[in-house]
């Protein structure tokens, strides 16, 4: 109903790895978006090692969770890897009442993620 | 008005209002006294109960109307605790099937079930109701300091 | 619920619920697709409206009552632009004494009488009026790239 | 009405200066506070030197700046010295918008004001 300022998702390229970088709220109004590139980099193009920076989500809700989630296994049926890097203390909260912050790989640095 | 409404609220079912709401609860809870984890943990509560309205009651309409009213609730009305904040959420859906009402276990890893945990985790209390039409969730949070002055 | 309201808050005449609506208000006016220059702009303007409501029409009662509606308005209503935001501002107070309406010289340094400065020099229309025992402060804004195609 | 978060004002001495830092939103709620805190150190105390340090008020409505405008006044009138310091976009917008940007003293950083 309302234009407004999507969620940004932009994506990296380093060698195999794609970084999406993603700014704003991971709600029900965006969480549809967030699974479609998940789905696509992870089902469709088999990329090996898929990277979230989450350090500019300023709010995750349970549909923003139920998207990673669904990054996770999709990533766990290609064989292939999905990491978490920055997650702010909102997200991290979100995470742990979900109990799932653990099944996650995280890393608090790209750095980190990248050689990891 | 009443002396403890602190704000009513009107929108549409539309996702995209979602963070308008956050954006009122947010200062609103913290002007109220909260910390700033119990701020971040009733804003997401009445952000989930708007989602489940605008998913489950709804079916993903995105004109229906749905109120949110907030007030503060006296020590008198609870004896567990002192100083309230009170959301209602008004839903003119139709009824809602109780037995329905419930997330996944935590233990599964999938998907979706996550909405009313989160809801049941934030506040101390998580009342349904029908009435005259509507769906009625009250969402109760007490301010700390006096919950534990209270018990 | 019509389909051109976007969010309708009711609150008291309490100056601490001001924060309250300027964290709604960013996030309407930037979800509407406003800029962050426009975004600041008009939430400024309600924040000055709803200060002189405070002020002048309840003279500082706090638990006096206040409604914001915002809208969507179509090109149809105005020959000048496109899209626009429209904020109405409803108080019970006493009529507005028109002439009293009316800043003081900007070339004079004195504190007070900038708030209607503020509020016209954000928005592209306000509009006093008298209606049903209320008042309605009107404001509308469009959205910039709407104005510029409409001219 | 509210208990809430109120604006913090906190100052701090440095020699013969007073520096407010100031956290928040400057608006109807809060601008008495601010009011009447510079008053005291400007009227009062004949302080030769009030530093504001605005770099984290995240908002300030008119009655905020009016009650700049009653420091300045009042520093004019005791023949002291009243000093912005760290106008956010916000911040600056509204003192240029009232048209009063220029008849404060405003600097960039803390440093430069105490220098100035
Ligand atoms: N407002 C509502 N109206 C109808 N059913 C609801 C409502 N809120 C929750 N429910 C029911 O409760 C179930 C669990 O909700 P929730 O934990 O939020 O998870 P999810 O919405 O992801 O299924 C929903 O699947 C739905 O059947
Ligand atoms: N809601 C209102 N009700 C009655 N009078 C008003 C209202 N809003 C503004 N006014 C009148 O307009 C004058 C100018 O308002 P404003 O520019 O906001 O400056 P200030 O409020 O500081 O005087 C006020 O002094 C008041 O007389």
């Amino acid at each position: 109903m309302l234009g407004g300022k999507p969620l940004q998702i932009s994506a990296r390229l380093l060698g195999t790895t794609t970084v999406f970088d993603i700014t704003g709220d991971i709600d029900l109004a965006h969480s549809p978006e967030v699974r479609k590139a998940l789905l696509s980099e992870i089902k469709d193009k088999k990329t090996p090692k898929v990277v979230m920076n989450m350090s500019k989500v300023r709010y995750i809700d349970s549909s923003g969770v139920a998207s990673l989630v669904e990054g996770l296994k999709a990533s766990r049926d290609a064989g292939t890897r999905f990491m978490l890097v920055g997650l702010s203390p909102a997200a991290r909260e979100v995470l742990q009442l979900s109990r799932l912050l653990k099944i996650f790989e995280t890393f608090d640095t790209e750095e980190a993620a990248l050689a990891g | 008005m009443g002396p403890d409404l602190l704000l009513k609220v009107e929108l549409p079912s539309d996702p995209s209002m979602l963070c308008v709401v956050r954006g009122a609860m947010e200062r609103l809870t913290e002007t109220f006294g909260f910390s700033a984890p119990e701020v971040r943990s009733v804003t997401r509560a009445v952000d989930e109960a708007l989602t489940n309205i605008m998913r489950h009651s709804y079916g993903g309409a995105v004109d229906r109307r749905i109120e949110v009213s907030c007030s503060r609730v006296s020590k008198k009305e609870r004896v567990q605790g002192g100083q309230g904040f009170e959301v209602r959420l008004v839903d003119y859906g139709p009824k809602i099937d109780k037995a329905k009402l419930r997330g996944r276990k935590l233990e599964e890893i999938k998907p979706g079930g996550l909405g009313l945990h989160f809801i049941r985790q934030s506040m101390d209390v998580v009342e349904f109701k029908r009435a005259r039409g509507t769906n009625v969730l009250r969402l109760v949070k007490y301010l700390q300091a006096e919950k534990l002055e209270g018990t």
